[in-house]
C-alpha cells in the first residue's frame, strides 16, 4: 500500500459501533469522571485516600477487579472518525491498575503454566549457585573471555564518571568465580549503577561484554533476591510496575502519557504548554493518542495484546515479575508499609 | 587559535569509517516505530511513512488487527525486568509479521529497537539450536513462525541511504546560514546502541567516526564538527532516566557533552536515538535553571531534520512545538518560514 | 665449498650480521634488499635501547664491513620473482630478473609496524597532533626535520605535554592482533627519558597496561625514567580526541586508583607494535614454510633448531620468528649463519 | 572541557529528585585529572624536600599497603600507602583528608619496601607542608598538643614546674656516692605526667636504687623531646625543644644518657648530636644489662603468661628485639609466649607520629587489634617497654569488658615485682 492517509483503514474498526454500545460507552466514561478522588495516579494521592483505595481495592475479587478495569478501558468514542479510548489516560500508573495486574498476572500464569522449558530453567537456576549461572546463563556464557583489566572499559563509563562504580572490578570479581564475592556483589548497588550503553563493549581488546555480563547478573539479583539487599536494587520493584504495566496493558514499554509537566518540572516551560495540549498536539500532526491507527500513541487491539501477553509469559517475564513482586511483599512487610507506599519509596525516595 | 573546523583532516576520517559499511535495501521495508520517540516527538514518526511515500517505496507495517506491531521490549531487556528469551519473542513475532507481508527487511526508528534486533540475530548465530527453540516456543504461544530477517536497519540507515535523492530531488532549503551562505556546524550525536552494539556488522561508519548522522548533514550542506564527548552516552541509561532518584546521573551526562561541544560553537545537534533526543533537549533546561550555563542548542531529530529541509511546516508536519530548546532560532538561520506568533508557541522561553 | 652461496633475503641488521659471519666462514653471500639501501629499519632510529648507542652508527659499521668484503654480494630494490628447488638448492629469480643459485636461503626480512589508523579510537591520521613513535622517533633525531625539537604538528608551537600510548596494535584481540610485540615497552620508555632529557620541563605521561621490560638493563632504563620524572599511569587508553586549539583529550582509567583519568596534552605518540612483513605471505609461499596463527614464520623445532625450517635449505632469522629488540637480531644473525655453515658442510660431506 | 565541581549550583532548584531523602541534582566528575595543575603540584613537591625523590620509582607493588597497620582497621575509607604515593606521584595530593594522620610512624613500610622508599619521612615533611603552612587538614587535639609542646614543653600545658612532681618529694642527691661513674637519667613526658606511665619511672628509680647506681635527672629543667611535634611536622617547635635539652645536657656534662622511652632514645640518637660524644640509650639497655650481670636478682617468681609488646621504636627503627625477651625469659615462673605479630613484623599501638593525642573512637583502635591478639595466645600481662605504647594499651584495655582479665605493665615495674 502507499499513501499515508489510508493508513487509517490499515486496521478497519473491527464492527461500526451499534447504538447501545455507544450509548453504553458513553455512561462508562460518565461513571469514570464521576470516580471518587482517590481513583488517581499516585503522586497526588493522600495517605488517606490510599487507604481507602486499598480498603476498596481489597473488597473485590479478582474476577471484578479485572471486568471492572476492562469496561473501563474498552469504552470507546468517536473522535474525529476514529475510535477514542479516553479512560486510558485515566487508569494508566494508578494502585488499580498495579492490584489489577498483580491478580491478572498470577491467573496468566497458573492458566499457562504448561510444561515451559523456559521458566522451568530459570527455576532450577534459582537452586543453583551464582557461579553456575555465570558459566550457563544463555547471556553471562558469551560475555566473558578473559579479563587482563587494563581499564579501557572503565574509561569511557559514563556511570564511572558519577558514581563509585567500576566495570573493570565488576569484571574482575565474575573472573574469579568465587560464589561469596558474587554474592556480595549481587546484594551490592554496584551492578545498579550501569547506563547500558555498551561503550565497554565496544573498547574491550579482549572482545569481552562487561555491559552484557552486568545485565545478566541484574537479572540474576532479581531472581535469586538478592537486588532488595541494596537500595538501586529495590528500584526494579517500580520499573516492575512501571515498564511492566505498560507493556502487559499498552503493549509499549513507555505510554505518551507517561512523561507529565507535573513530575518532569526540569522539563521546562514549553514542555508545560505541550502536556496541557498534548492529545490536540498529536493528532494536528498525524499520530494517534488513544486511538484506532498505526502512529505515535495508538491503542494496541486486545488481540495483539493478547498476542505478545502469551509470549512474554512464554518467555519467562511473568515469571520474574512474580519473584520482584513476592520480593517486594516480604521486604514491605519487614518494613511494616503497604505494597503501595513501598512502591512509592523506591520509585520516588530510593 | 585555530578554526575548530580544522583540528581534523576529513579524509583520514573517511577513510577509516568507510571500512564499516553495510548493504542497505533500496526498497520493501517493514516499518516498526519507537515508544519514547512517539511519546515525546510523535511528528518524527509520522514524518517517516511520508518520506518513504514520498519516495515511492513499498513499505508496510501491521496487517490486521491480530498482527499490530508492539514495541520490542528492548527498554523493559535493559531495564532488566525481562529475561532475553521473553525479548527473543517478542522481536521474533514481529519478524514473523514482517515476513507475512513478505517483507525481509525491518527498520526501526528507535535506537534500542535497533541494538536489540541486532543482538537477537547476533544470538542466533552464537548459539546453535536456539532458532529452533524460539521457532517451537512462537509456534506454541501464538502459531507464527519466523525467519531472520535478511536486513536489519535502522531508519536513519534509509535515510542516510536516499540522502542524496532527497537532497536533488525533493528538498527545498539547505543547511546553510541565509544571510551568510555559512554551512551550519552540526554536532551530531549517534546512539550507543546504533554505535556501539555491533561496529563492524550493524553500523554505519564504526563506533568512531560514526558516519550515519553526519553524512547526511554534510549531504545536506552541514559540516559536521567534532568534540572530545562526541561518542559519550546521553546518560539516559534505561532505569537511571525512568526513576527520579537516579536522574542526576543523566544530567550530568548531559552536562557534560554540553560543556564539551559548546566551544565548538554547534549550530544544532542532530541524533537517531529517541532517548538521546529526549534527554540532550530537556535536560538544557534543567542545566539552565541549576547551573546558569545557558547553551539552548537545538535538538533535532534527522527526520525532523528532513522533514524542515522538504520545506514541511515545521508545526503541522515537523512538530518542533514539542521541543523544550526552541528550535526557532534554527528556523531563521536556514531562513525556513513560520508563523511566529502561531498558537503553537504559547510560552516564552529565554532566548 | 667456494662454488657454493647463499642467499639472504632483507639487508637489515640480521641479514649484514649473517653475511659478514658466513663471509668469515668463507661462504660466498648475496643480500636481497627490497629498498635502495642496506640496513632496514635501524637506519632511522637516532638512539637505541638500552645503552642510547646510535643506531645510523651500527648501520654504518656493518654496512662499512659488508661492502668491504669481497665475498658479499648485493642487490637493491629488488624482490623475490619465482624460485625453483632443484636438490639440494635453489634456482631464483627476481623482479629485476637477475638469477642466483644458491644452496641456502636465510630469510631475515623483518617486520612492518603496525598502520595505527586502524585503531580508530586513537584518531591517528585525523588529529595532526596524534603521532606514532616512528614519527616521534624522526622528531628526537638531530639530523632530523625539526633537528631535535618537539613540535606540535598542527601549529609548529612547541609541545611542552606529551603523552606516550602503549601498546597500540598489540594485545588486541578487536584488530586481530593478540600478541605482545615485546619490544614497544622498552622503546617507549626510551623516547620518554629522550624527551625529558631534552627539557626538564616537558611533562611525559606514559599510559601503560603493564611495563613488560624484560630484557638485560631495560628495567633500570624504566627505573631511570621513573627516575627523572616520567609519570607512568596503568590503565588503557580508550580515546583521544581534539579541543579547539588542537590540543589533544586522552581518556583512560587510572586502574591503580579505580578512578576514571582524563587528560590534555600537545601531543600524543602511539607506540605502535609489528606486525610480520608485507611479503610474508608471499614468500611462505614461495618457499613452502610455515606461518604462525600471528602470521610470523615457524621453525622447524622452536628450541632445538630455531632457524631452520619445514623447507630444506631455508633459514629464517631475526624479527620474521618473532619480534626482537636490535641486539638479539644480531645474536640471531651470527647464529644462523652457524646453523647455515654445518648444513652447508653436512650437504657437501654427501 | 573538563571543570570537575558545578561552579554556582542553584540549590533552591527542586525537582523533586530525592536520594534517601536528599535531594539530587548534577553529580559531580570522579574523574581524575592530568594537566597544567597537577604537573605543577607535583614540581612543587618534587622540589620541596629530596624524600620525593624517591617516590618516582615507586613501582606500585603494594607490599606497604599490606603491612600497613591501618589497613587491618575496618574504617569505611582505608588508608593505602600504595594509593597514596600514586596520587602524590601524579600531583592529585589532597590534604584536606584524614589520610595524612593516619599513619602512625610505625615503619613497617619502609622496612619491607623493595626500593626503599622513605614514606615515612615524606608523611613527616607533608605534614610540615599542613602545621607551617597550613596546607591541609589538622586535628584539633594535635593541633593543642603541638602547641603546647611549643609554649609548656609538654603535650598537656600541664604547669613546667610539676615535672618532678612524680618523685613526691623523694630528694635523688641524698641517696648518691660520688666516686661512681654518674648517668643521667631522661625521664620524658609520658613518665612525668601521664598516670599510667608513672609507674614506669617509679620503677626504673627502684630498680636504679636496688642496684645502687649513681643517677641524675634534669629535673624540672627537663623539657619533652620533640619527637611527637617533629613527627607531627612542627620542625620550628622540636627544634626549640632540641636546642633547650642539649644546652641542658651540656651544663650537666654527663655523658651517658638513658631515655625511658624510646621515641626519645630514637630522636635523641639520631636528631640531637652531630659527634657521638654523647652517648643516648634507651633504659631498657641499661636494665638488661644489670640483670645479665646479676646486679639485679629476681627473688620472687610470678607465674603468669607474658607476652611483649615491641615498641615500634626499639624492634623497627632501633632493632633492639632480643634484650627484652632475655629479660622476660631470666623471670623465675613467668611462661613467655610471642604474639602473632612480633618481633620486626610487630604492629603498632597506633601511638606513634602523634597518633596518641588523636582520639579514635572505639573499634578503630590499633591498640585493640593488639590485645586482641594477646588474647588469643591466653596472655595475662601484655609487657612492653614504651609509655606511649603503655598508654594506648592500658587505655583501650580499660573501660572495656573484653580486656578485663589482662594487665598491660612496663618492663621495669614487671621487673621490679620480681625482686
Amino acid at each position: 500500500m502507499k499513501k499515508t492517509e489510508s493508513k487509517s483503514q490499515v486496521c478497519p474498526p473491527s464492527d461500526k459501533p451499534t447504538e447501545n454500545d455507544s450509548n453504553e460507552s458513553i455512561n462508562l466514561i460518565e461513571d469514570v469522571k464521576n470516580l471518587p478522588p482517590w481513583f488517581q495516579r499516585d503522586f497526588n494521592l493522600s495517605k488517606k485516600d490510599q487507604e481507602l483505595l486499598r480498603g476498596y481495592l481489597d473488597n473485590l475479587d479478582d474476577e471484578e477487579i479485572i471486568n471492572l478495569y476492562y469496561q473501563l478501558r474498552e469504552a470507546k468514542e468517536i473522535r474525529n472518525d476514529r475510535y477514542f479510548y479516553p479512560n486510558m489516560q485515566i487508569l494508566f500508573g494508578t494502585p488499580f491498575e498495579r492490584e489489577k495486574d498483580r491478580r491478572e498476572q498470577r491467573i496468566w500464569a497458573e492458566k499457562y503454566e504448561a510444561e515451559n522449558e523456559v521458566i522451568q530453567w530459570y527455576k532450577d537456576a534459582r537452586e543453583k549457585s551464582c557461579v553456575w549461572w555465570v558459566e550457563n546463563h544463555i547471556i553471562a556464557r558469551h560475555c566473558l573471555n578473559s579479563c587482563m583489566s587494563c581499564g579501557a572499559c572503565s574509561a569511557l563509563c559514563p556511570a564511572a564518571e558519577f558514581f563509585d562504580y567500576n566495570p573493570r572490578i565488576i569484571m574482575e570479581t565474575v573472573q574469579e568465580k568465587d560464589e561469596q564475592l558474587l554474592v556480595d556483589l549481587l546484594k551490592s548497588d554496584t551492578i545498579w549503577y550501569c547506563y547500558q550503553c555498551g561503550s565497554c563493549k565496544a573498547k574491550c581488546p579482549r572482545k569481552n561484554n562487561p555491559f552484557g555480563m552486568i545485565t545478566s547478573l541484574r537479572q540474576l539479583s532479581q531472581i535469586k533476591g538478592y537486588h532488595v539487599h541494596s537500595i538501586r536494587g529495590r528500584q526494579q520493584y517500580a520499573a516492575r510496575h512501571f515498564w511492566g504495566g505498560n507493556l502487559w496493558n499498552r503493549a509499549c514499554t513507555l505510554y505518551f502519557r507517561n512523561v507529565e509537566s507535573e513530575t518532569h518540572k526540569d522539563f521546562g516551560p514549553r514542555f508545560e504548554a505541550y502536556d496541557k495540549a498534548r492529545d490536540d498536539f498529536f493528532t494536528r500532526v498525524g499520530a494517534c493518542p488513544d486511538s484506532e491507527g498505526v502512529l505515535s500513541g495508538r491503542k494496541v487491539h486486545p488481540e495483539t495484546l493478547d498476542e505478545v501477553r502469551k509470549l512474554w509469559q512464554m518467555g519467562g517475564a511473568l515469571y520474574m515479575w512474580e519473584l520482584i513482586e513476592e520480593a517486594a511483599k516480604n521486604q514491605a512487610q519487614e518494613w511494616g508499609m503497604t505494597i503501595d507506599e513501598y512502591h512509592d519509596k523506591v520509585s520516588r525516595e530510593g | 587559535m585555530n578554526l575548530p573546523m580544522d583540528v581534523f583532516n576529513h579524509e583520514q576520517r573517511e577513510s577509516i569509517w568507510k571500512r564499516y559499511v553495510k548493504e542497505i535495501p533500496d526498497n520493501n521495508y517493514f516499518l516498526t516505530l519507537s515508544c519514547i520517540l512517539g511519546a515525546l516527538y510523535p511528528g518524527s514518526e509520522s514524518m517517516v511513512p511520508k518520506v518513504y511515500d514520498l519516495l515511492g517505496l513499498d513499505w508496510n507495517t501491521n496487517p490486521s488487527a491480530r498482527s499490530g506491531w508492539t514495541c520490542c521490549s528492548g527498554i523493559a531487556y535493559h531495564g532488566d525486568i525481562m529475561p532475553i528469551e521473553a525479548t527473543l519473542l517478542t522481536v521474533a513475532r514481529l519478524w514473523s509479521i514482517a515476513q507475512e507481508l513478505g517483507l525481509d527487511s525491518v527498520t526501526m526508528s528507535c535506537v534500542t529497537s535497533f541494538g536489540i534486533h541486532c543482538e537477537c540475530k547476533d544470538l542466533y548465530e552464537q548459539e546453535p539450536g536456539l532458532k529452533d527453540k524460539v521457532d517451537r516456543l512462537l509456534r506454541d504461544s501464538c502459531g507464527r513462525k519466523f525467519e531472520i530477517p535478511k536486513y536489519i536497519n535502522h531508519i536513519s540507515d534509509i535515510y542516510y541511504h536516499y540522502r542524496q535523492e532527497l537532497k536533488n530531488n525533493h528538498m527545498k532549503f539547505q543547511l546553510l546560514e541565509e544571510k551568510t551562505g555559512r554551512p551550519l556546524r552540526v554536532v551530531d550525536h549517534v546512539g550507543c546502541h546504533y554505535s556501539k552494539l555491533f561496529p563492524e556488522e550493524h553500523s554505519l561508519g564504526g563506533t568512531d567516526y560514526c558516519e550515519v548522522l553526519s553524512g547526511m548533514a554534510q549531504a545536506w550542506g552541514g559540516s559536521s564538527i567534532d568534540y572530545p564527548e562526541r561518542r559519550h552516552c546521553c546518560g539516559m541509561g534505561f532505569r537511571q532516566c525512568m526513576i527520579s532518584p537516579n536522574r542526576g546521573g543523566t544530567m550530568s551526562s548531559v552536562l557534560k557533552k554540553m560543556r564539551s561541544m559548546a566551544p565548538f560553537e554547534p549550530d544544532l545537534i542532530v541524533t537517531n536515538c529517541p532517548g538521546c533526543e529526549v534527554f540532550l533537549d530537556k535536560e538544557q533546561w534543567a542545566i539552565y535553571e541549576v547551573t546558569g550555563e545557558k547553551y539552548f542548542i537545538p535538538v533535532i531529530t534527522y527526520q525532523e531534520l528532513a522533514g524542515l529541509l522538504l520545506g514541511w511546516d515545521p508545526y503541522e508536519t515537523v512538530g518542533i512545538q514539542f521541543h523544550t530548546v526552541p528550535v526557532e532560532p534554527l528556523l531563521d538561520k536556514i531562513g525556513i518560514p513560520y508563523d511566529a506568533n502561531s498558537p503553537w508557541v504559547n510560552c516564552s522561553v529565554p532566548r | 665449498m667456494s662454488q657454493q652461496r647463499v642467499l639472504i633475503v632483507g639487508g637489515g641488521v640480521t641479514g649484514l650480521r649473517a653475511a659478514l659471519t658466513l663471509d668469515d666462514f668463507g661462504i660466498k653471500t648475496t643480500i636481497l634488499e627490497k629498498t635502495s639501501q642496506l640496513g632496514g629499519k635501524v637506519t632511522g632510529y637516532s638512539k637505541v635501547f638500552p645503552d642510547f648507542r646510535d643506531g645510523k652508527k651500527i648501520v654504518c659499521d656493518l654496512v662499512d664491513a659488508v661492502s668491504n668484503s669481497a665475498g658479499i654480494e648485493i642487490i637493491t630494490e629488488s624482490t623475490i620473482n619465482d624460485v625453483q628447488k632443484r636438490s639440494g638448492h635453489y634456482a631464483m629469480t627476481f623482479t629485476n630478473d637477475d638469477v642466483v643459485d644458491a644452496s641456502a636461503v636465510i630469510l631475515a626480512c623483518g617486520f612492518e609496524t603496525f598502520d595505527a589508523t586502524k585503531q580508530g579510537e586513537y584518531g591517528y591520521g585525523v588529529y595532526p597532533n596524534v603521532i606514532t613513535s616512528v614519527e616521534l622517533e624522526n622528531f628526537l633525531d638531530h639530523q632530523g626535520p625539526t633537528k631535535g625539537k618537539l613540535l606540535r604538528p598542527i601549529d609548529g608551537n612547541p609541545a611542552k605535554r606529551i603523552a606516550i600510548i602503549f601498546c597500540v596494535g598489540s594485545r588486541n584481540k578487536r584488530i586481530g592482533n593478540p600478541y605482545c610485540s615485546r619490544i614497544c615497552c622498552s622503546y617507549s620508555t626510551k623516547q620518554a627519558i629522550e624527551i625529558k632529557e631534552l627539557d626538564t620541563e616537558t611533562s611525559v605521561t606514559c599510559f601503560y597496561m603493564d611495563i613488560r621490560t624484560y630484557g638485560r638493563g631495560f628495567e633500570e632504563m624504566y627505573q631511570y625514567a621513573q627516575d627523572i620524572g616520567v609519570k607512568y599511569i596503568r590503565g588503557r587508553v580508550s580515546e583521544c580526541s581534539s579541543l579547539p586549539n588542537g590540543d589533544i583529550q586522552v581518556r583512560a582509567e587510572n586502574t591503580l586508583l579505580g578512578r576514571p583519568v582524563q587528560g590534555t596534552f600537545d601531543l600524543v605518540s602511539l607506540s605502535v607494535g609489528m606486525t610480520p612483513c608485507k611479503d610474508a605471505g608471499k614468500i611462505s609461499q614461495l618457499f613452502e614454510i610455515k606461518q604462525g596463527h600471528d602470521g610470523f614464520f615457524v621453525a622447524a623445532d622452536e628450541d632445538i633448531h630455531p632457524h631452520s625450517t619445514t623447507a630444506e635449505g631455508v633459514f629464517i632469522a631475526g624479527s620474521v620468528t618473532g619480534l626482537k629488540p636490535i641486539r638479539d637480531c644480531l645474536l640471531d644473525g651470527a647464529s644462523v649463519a652457524g646453523e647455515v655453515a654445518s648444513y652447508l658442510r653436512k650437504l657437501n660431506n654427501k | 572541557m573538563s571543570e570537575k565541581n558545578l561552579k554556582n549550583t542553584k540549590e533552591t532548584v527542586d525537582y523533586g529528585w530525592r536520594f534517601q531523602g536528599k535531594p539530587i541534582l548534577c553529580h559531580e566528575d570522579r574523574s581524575t585529572l592530568v594537566d597544567e595543575s597537577t604537573y605543577q603540584m607535583h614540581m612543587a613537591l618534587s622540589q620541596m624536600s629530596r624524600e620525593f625523590y624517591y617516590l618516582e620509582r615507586c613501582m606500585q607493588c603494594g607490599m606497604c599497603t599490606e603491612t600497613c597497620p591501618n589497613t587491618k582497621l575496618d574504617r569505611q575509607d582505608k588508608f593505602s600507602p600504595r594509593e597514596f604515593i600514586q596520587k602524590l606521584r601524579l600531583g592529585l595530593l589532597d590534604l584536606s583528608g584524614e589520610d595524612l594522620w593516619l599513619c602512625t610512624n610505625c615503619g613497617n613500610c619502609e622496612m619491607i619496601c623493595p626500593f626503599e622508599i622513605p614514606f615515612v619521612e615524606v608523611m613527616i615533611s607533608l605534614r610540615n607542608l599542613v602545621v607551617e603552612q597550613g596546607a591541609g587538614y589538622l586535628p584539633a587535639t594535635l593541633k593543642n598538643s603541638i602547641s603546647s609542646m611549643a609554649t609548656y614543653h609538654n603535650p598537656w600545658m600541664e604547669n613546667p614546674d610539676n615535672r618532678n612532681a612524680w618523685l613526691g618529694g623523694f630528694d635523688l642527691s641524698e641517696h648518691e656516692d660520688e666516686d661512681l661513674p654518674k648517668i643521667l637519667l631522661f625521664m620524658g613526658c609520658f613518665p612525668s605526667y601521664d598516670n599510667d606511665a608513672k609507674r614506669i619511672a617509679k620503677s626504673a628509680l627502684q630498680l636504679l636504687h636496688n642496684s645502687s647506681i649513681n643517677f641524675e635527672t634534669l629535673g624540672n629543667k627537663e623539657v619533652c623531646c620533640g619527637d611527637s611535634s617533629f613527627r607531627s611536622g612542627d620542625y620550628e617547635g622540636f627544634e626549640k625543644l632540641k636546642r633547650i635539652n642539649t644546652d641542658n645536657f651540656i651544663e650537666k656534662g654527663i655523658k651517658d644518657i638513658y631515655t625511658l622511652s624510646p621515641h626519645c632514645f630514637d630522636v635523641m640518637s639520631k636528631r640531637y648530636f652531630e659527634d657521638d660524644e654523647y652517648c643516648v640509650k634507651p633504659f631498657l639497655l641499661l636494665l638488661h644489662e644489670l640483670i645479665i650481670n646479676n646486679k639485679l636478682i629476681f627473688t620472687k617468681s610470678i607465674n603468669k603468661r607474658i607476652t611483649f609488646h615491641d615498641p615500634c621504636f626499639l624492634c623497627k627503627h632501633n632493632q633492639i628485639i632480643e634484650e627484652p625477651r632475655r629479660i622476660l625469659k631470666s623471670i623465675p615462673g613467668a611462661e613467655f609466649i610471642e604474639m602473632e605479630h612480633s618481633g620486626q613484623k610487630s604492629m603498632c599501638c597506633g601511638g606513634g607520629g602523634g597518633g596518641i593525642f588523636l582520639d579514635r573512637k572505639k573499634g578503630e583502635r590499633l591498640s585493640e587489634i593488639r590485645l586482641e591478639e594477646a588474647i588469643e595466645i591466653k596472655a595475662d600481662v601484655v609487657v612492653t617497654a614504651c609509655p606511649l605504647c603503655l598508654s594506648m594499651l592500658a587505655d583501650s584495655a580499660k573501660n572495656d569488658d573484653r580486656y578485663k582479665n589482662i594487665e598491660v605493665k612496663d618492663i621495669c615495674e614487671f621487673v621490679l615485682e620480681a625482686i
